[in-house]
């Protein structure tokens, strides 16, 4: 970690703070927007997030300047959990939807909990 | 080596089968070969470089690389074969053909229940046209269930709300066991089923007129096969011990006390709600889990069930 | 956590002031690893959340209407109020590790206390949310009694979004409990730009409630 | 390298005996002491197990009832396996022998975090207890594996069980954080990471897959629970949820934890064959490496649980490509092991004997393991008793032979005191007989059709299933006998020399058993960890 003084610091973050809290707000703002898919607008948000996060943990979390090990254990971390979920969508949205005929569906087959 | 693939495995009743065989018989040949590699390399090592006195020098070998980018990539080659071969086979197992058979599966806690396309129904027995194939469409009514033919070489999960599928050719006339395969409690390893394959004339005539030999049955010996082939003897035994429903011993002609805290006498038409609508007076200390057998069960093979259950004395 | 990973108490080192443990060659040696345990903790509480998300993810993908239709029933202006509370308690709890390291003591008991305020009101609003959404029968599972759905499938929305944020809300709990007493360690003085690892160990992990937050907020409250 | 006095001039006493009372031991922030305590209390985890595996086989000795009924039955299949994964063999080779020997390995003083450790075995205990609990309070019949909607709809006492095996998971977690932290911080000087034992890069592997995936299993069980209080329908089909998402959940941690399970075993192989072939290792960094690459890859091979279970057929072929990648590097390792004995000096006291047993039982294990994950095959096999065979073959073969190899290689570090080695040498034969009489033929029940988890079979499986009966017989005698000269030795006077084994690596220059710090001066590393070169005249 570099040695820095006090208010060398407080600029640092400040600057950092002042970054996260636009993104708040154009996360709101573009969340009222209609990109024409849905999809557009996840992933919009979720860069945004993504962002959010990053400048937490490289300024706030110290990374930039921190031994590289603590780094790679974090973006390990989440590699793996990228993984798991890649993976898990494979399967999900891959599915071969089956439509027999001669069928009527199980009972119940709709989830229902609506109102009583 | 016919011998050993018959001591290895059930006989073939499929096509698919006899193809799911080749793939295991090589892999088996190709894992003896690694094992009496390995094992006569060790066995061979131990006799040979055994310790023969307590100051003994062994070389310095520290590594070699060829020698171990050899043993990386033989056998990288060899599951690269293994793979696209065992990939090959079950696309044809997951594929039906267009003009298959469909017939419909449920399995429940812990019967099958199978429905064809003309609307008949059978339980734990499932009949199918031989040389023809069949695609069934699965679902289950509570838990996960497996649906197991060990002589096809198929097995596929039943899910509850949602529909899986798979499918077989059988080869020849016979009969095959069906067993549920993946863990569904306490009569798990009774919820086995009954695959007959009937000629493709029997089969016709079986749909349409039902079993020639139960319309001919004496009611009481009828009964009898019912309790047994629609699956009745999971829950309700015939000692008089305890299982998920009432034992059938002596029950006919006693009050029972229900569940509603009245009582009720065991006579026919008891009986008869009973097998139709199961809910309707549920015995007091048992679960509401019995299944209606609304429309499963001829006019006559309810009939026949009561006339066994009066004679469980 | 912060107490096993990275801290000893006087008695179990050599130099009490610097809190070194017997089998550490070196104060460097002994922080890096703190930090190094620190981290890994982190990650199992990343793939905790992970698995949350995972499942939150594919169960919107099935019942996207119902997602959408369900999300409705959040306050888009306190989720962001809670947001920009937590950013705020992020900033000052890493402004708090700066005065530690350049022995501020008295500005980092300060900056303590500022996070712990904000800590606490982010928990307030929680509250009124929380309260807001049994008030209207958003209740999670078996107990969901809201009243004029059109989608069926809301209820699971709210399953999620207890799941996501009383699990996050517990974190916060727990976050409070280790700065407060971190805080008490301030004013005891035990801090210095010479050892100060519970405090740099109590901002990683406050930090990634932050950073956990801050995709929780677009997911619940924002899905469109 | 070490002499035989302190930096205070003193010798000092063995860790065993420097303090004393009942205090010392149960809050003792030593790592050895951590060690024996998790060590004594797997083995009572163990115990347990095997007396359920013992209930269970002698229920199925007929093909009708033979001993219990059917609920019992299945109750005695879940906690044999519940028992046996979460209480021993996820923490057997790492929490007990590792903790001990790790530090001594790298030479440390200690693990870096003492208070975690400790925390670790106390989190193991709360998780036992609760696990007990729920056995009388109502028993668990759902499985090791609490399938939805089975789990989340039986009675019984299935969130204790669930409970506890998300607090065992924590103490997983913590030794994993502590041995990763160990190995990057304080290692001695001197010592590289390719002058590490193998060991550590077995545990190093074994760490990583604790940290990233034990995590995954806490937020599963966790939602089970929510599961059966709130039913809040993610894994509940009639609500809209899915089940097989509970299997994608579960497995993402249960497969990579049999790589938590057999890492570690193939690590104390990696040192015993070595010191009994008094040579050095065959190919020092493939191991190390593959190691790591089994821990890696073994994260995306989880569907390979899934092939019948209504995942989609593109994932079941990747999942199943996946896994056959992991058996180059288990074959690299099989291969090294036998190459390392090839012109060295095989003496076999029973550590080797155990380690030989390992080759010969992974290497059936491993190699059935491609039957399973060739698709067309595995369709027939899933949930048969081949994939039982096979998975005892690696658990019990594997890691748990490899667990008796590493416990007679260190005892006498660990106790100062040697064992019969007449008594061992019976011993493991009865072992290794009596577990291929059990199991082996499990594989041809299995390809014949025999599903798992079943307490009635048909008839002409009776004889297999009586030979299996058989088998574990003599296994549970040997186990037995194992303890009993093990529990023996401890009467004796301490007779163990410092090495008794001829090894190179540290843990052989402490004493026997070795004092409260490890070593009395710090070492400094300056040869390999497996160097047989005589000391002078090396090239």
């Amino acid at each position: 970690m570099i040695e820095r003084s006090l208010s060398s610091w407080t600029r640092h973050y400040i600057i950092i703070l002042a970054a996260l809290l636009v993104l708040t707000v154009v996360t709101v703002v573009v969340a009222g927007i209609n990109f024409g898919a849905p999809s557009i607008n996840v992933i919009v948000a979720l860069t945004i997030a993504a962002t959010k996060g990053t400048l937490v943990a490289l300024y706030f979390m110290h990374l930039r300047h921190d031994h590289p090990i603590n780094a790679i254990v974090f973006a390990t971390g989440l590699a793996i959990l990228a993984l798991f979920l890649i993976f898990c969508l494979i399967d999900v949205e891959t599915r071969a939807p089956i439509e027999p005929a001669n069928f009527k569906p199980p009972a119940g087959a709709a989830p229902q909990r609506t109102a009583p | 080596m016919k011998w050993l693939r018959s001591v290895l495995l059930p006989a073939e009743g499929s096509q698919y089968a006899r193809q799911v065989d080749d793939l295991y018989m090589f892999i088996v040949w190709l894992s003896v070969f690694f094992f009496v590699l390995i094992a006569g390399l060790l066995a061979f090592f131990i006799w040979r470089y055994r310790r023969r006195g307590p100051d003994e020098v062994t070389p310095h070998i520290t590594h070699n690389f060829k020698l171990e980018l050899t043993w990386s990539i033989i056998p990288l080659i060899l599951v690269t074969i293994l793979f696209v071969w065992g990939f090959h086979g079950y696309v044809s197992s997951v594929v039906p053909p267009k003009d298959a058979l469909e017939i419909q599966v449920t399995a429940k806690r812990w019967l099958w229940e199978f429905e064809y396309p003309n609307g008949s129904r059978t339980i734990n027995e499932m009949r199918v046209p031989v040389g023809k194939p069949v695609k069934l469409i699965m679902s289950s009514a509570d838990v996960i269930h497996s649906f197991y033919i060990p002589s096809f070489r198929i097995k596929m999960d039943v899910l509850p709300n949602r529909y899986t599928q798979t499918w077989f050719e059988p080869l020849q006339v016979g009969t095959h066991v069906l067993f549920c395969a993946e863990y569904c409690g306490r009569a798990h390893s009774d919820m086995l089923a009954k695959v007959t394959v009937l000629s493709d004339e029997d089969y016709r005539k079986w749909l349409e007129f039902g079993d020639e030999t139960s319309e001919q049955m004496p009611l009481k010996e009828l009964g009898a096969m019912l309790h047994e082939s629609r699956g009745c003897d999971t829950c309700h035994s015939l000692d008089g011990s305890a299982g998920l429903g009432t034992s059938f011993k002596g029950v006919f002609g006693t009050r029972r006390r229900l569940a509603d805290g009245q009582s009720v006498e065991v006579d026919e038409n008891y009986l008869r709600e009973s097998i139709l609508e199961p809910q309707a007076k549920l015995a007091a200390g048992y679960q509401p889990i019995m299944p209606t057998f609304q429309g499963l069960l001829r006019e006559r093979e309810i009939s026949a069930l009561i006339e066994f259950i009066k004679a469980q004395r | 956590m912060t107490d096993s990973a990275g801290t000893a108490h006087a008695g179990h080192g050599h130099g009490s002031k610097d809190f070194l443990q017997h089998h550490f060659a070196d104060p460097g040696q002994q922080f890096a690893a703190s930090k190094l345990g620190m981290w890994l903790f982190l990650v199992t509480e990343l793939l905790l959340f992970g698995g949350l998300f995972v499942g939150y993810g594919i169960m919107h993908t099935r019942h996207p209407e119902a997602f959408q239709a369900a999300h409705v029933h959040l306050d888009r202006v306190l989720g962001m109020v809670n947001t920009v509370v937590l950013l705020l308690s992020s900033f000052t709890m890493a402004m708090a590790v700066a005065c530690a390291q350049t022995n501020r003591r008295k500005l980092l008991v300060i900056f303590l206390a500022i996070t712990l305020l904000f800590a606490g009101v982010f928990m307030c609003v929680k509250y009124f949310e929380y309260a807001h959404k049994f008030h209207e029968g958003l209740l999670p599972g078996k107990y969901y009694s809201h009243a004029g759905d059109t989608v069926p499938g809301q209820f699971m929305f709210f399953s999620f979004y207890f799941m996501m944020t009383g699990l996050h809300g517990i974190h916060v709990l727990a976050g409070m409990v280790v700065i407060a007493w971190i805080l008490r360690r301030a004013l005891r003085g035990d801090f210095s730009d010479r050892y100060y690892t519970p405090v740099d160990l109590t901002g990683l992990y406050w930090h990634l409630v932050d950073i956990i937050w801050i995709f929780l907020f677009p997911l619940l409250y924002l899905v469109s | 390298m070490n002499g035989p006095t302190s930096e205070h001039g003193a010798a000092h006493l063995s860790y065993l005996r420097e303090k004393r009372g009942l205090k010392s031991w149960l809050l003792t922030l030593d790592h050895k002491r951590i060690g024996v305590m998790y060590l004594w209390s797997v083995l009572i985890a163990f115990a347990l197990g095997g007396f359920f595996a013992m209930v269970v086989r002698l229920e199925l000795l007929t093909p009708q009832k033979t001993l219990i009924d059917a609920d019992t039955y299945n109750q005695a299949f879940t906690l044999h396996g519940a028992i046996m994964i979460f209480l021993f063999i996820i923490p057997a080779i790492p929490a007990s022998l590792g903790n001990f020997v790790l530090p001594l390995l790298i030479g440390a003083k200690d693990v870096a975090f003492p208070r975690l450790n400790l925390a670790s075995y106390y989190v193991w205990v709360t998780g036992a207890v609760l696990a007990l609990v729920s056995m009388v309070t109502g028993g668990v019949d759902t499985g090791w594996t609490f399938y939805t909607p089975y789990s989340s709809t039986t009675g019984g006492s299935v969130s204790l069980i669930v409970l506890a095996a998300f607090i065992l998971g924590f103490s997983s977690i913590f030794t994993g954080i502590n041995f990763i932290a160990t190995i990057h911080k304080l290692r001695a000087p001197g010592m590289g990471w390719y002058e590490m034992p193998l060991f550590c890069w077995g545990a190093y592997a074994t760490s990583v897959i604790q940290v990233l995936a034990t995590p995954v299993l806490g937020i599963t069980l966790l939602l089970l629970i929510m599961e059966r209080v709130f039913q809040i329908g993610i894994f509940d089909a009639s609500l809209g949820g899915d089940p097989v998402l509970f299997q994608h959940f579960f497995w993402f941690y249960s497969h990579p934890a049999v790589y938590i399970m057999i890492l570690p075993g193939m690590a104390i192989i990696s040192e015993v064959i070595p010191v009994f072939s008094r040579k050095t290792i065959f190919g020092y960094k493939a191991i190390a490496y593959s190691s790591l690459a089994i821990a890696f890859v073994g994260f995306l091979v989880w569907g390979h649980h899934m092939f019948v279970s209504g995942q989609s057929e593109l994932a079941s072929a990747i999942f199943s490509f996946l896994t056959f990648l992991v058996a180059i590097p288990s074959g690299i390792k099989v291969f090294n092991w036998l190459a390392t004995m090839y012109k060295g000096s095989i003496s076999l006291e029973a550590p080797m004997l155990y380690a030989i047993s390992f080759l010969l039982l992974f290497a059936i294990g491993g190699l059935t393991g491609m039957f399973l994950a060739t698709l067309a095959v595995d369709v027939h096999l899933h949930d048969t008793y081949f994939v039982v065979a096979h998975f005892h073959y690696v658990m019990m073969g594997g890691t748990t032979i490899a667990f008796l190899a590493g416990l007679h290689y260190w005892w006498p570090k660990m106790f100062g005191r040697m064992y019969s080695e007449k008594l061992a040498r019976w011993a493991a034969a009865l072992v290794f007989v009596g577990f291929n009489l059990t199991f082996l033929a499990m594989f041809v029940m299995g390809s014949r059709g025999m599903p798992r988890r079943y307490y009635n079979y048909l008839e002409e499986f009776q004889p297999l299933h009586a030979l299996a009966t058989f088998g574990s017989w003599i296994l549970g005698l040997g186990l037995v006998l194992i303890l009993g000269y093990l529990l023996g030795s401890l009467r004796k006077k301490p007779d163990a020399p410092p090495n008794p084994w001829g090894g190179k690596t540290l843990e052989w220059t402490a004493a026997s058993p070795p004092i409260t710090h490890n070593f009395e001066q710090v070492p400094v590393v300056t040869r390999g960890p497996y160097d047989y070169r005589p000391v002078e005249g090396a090239p």
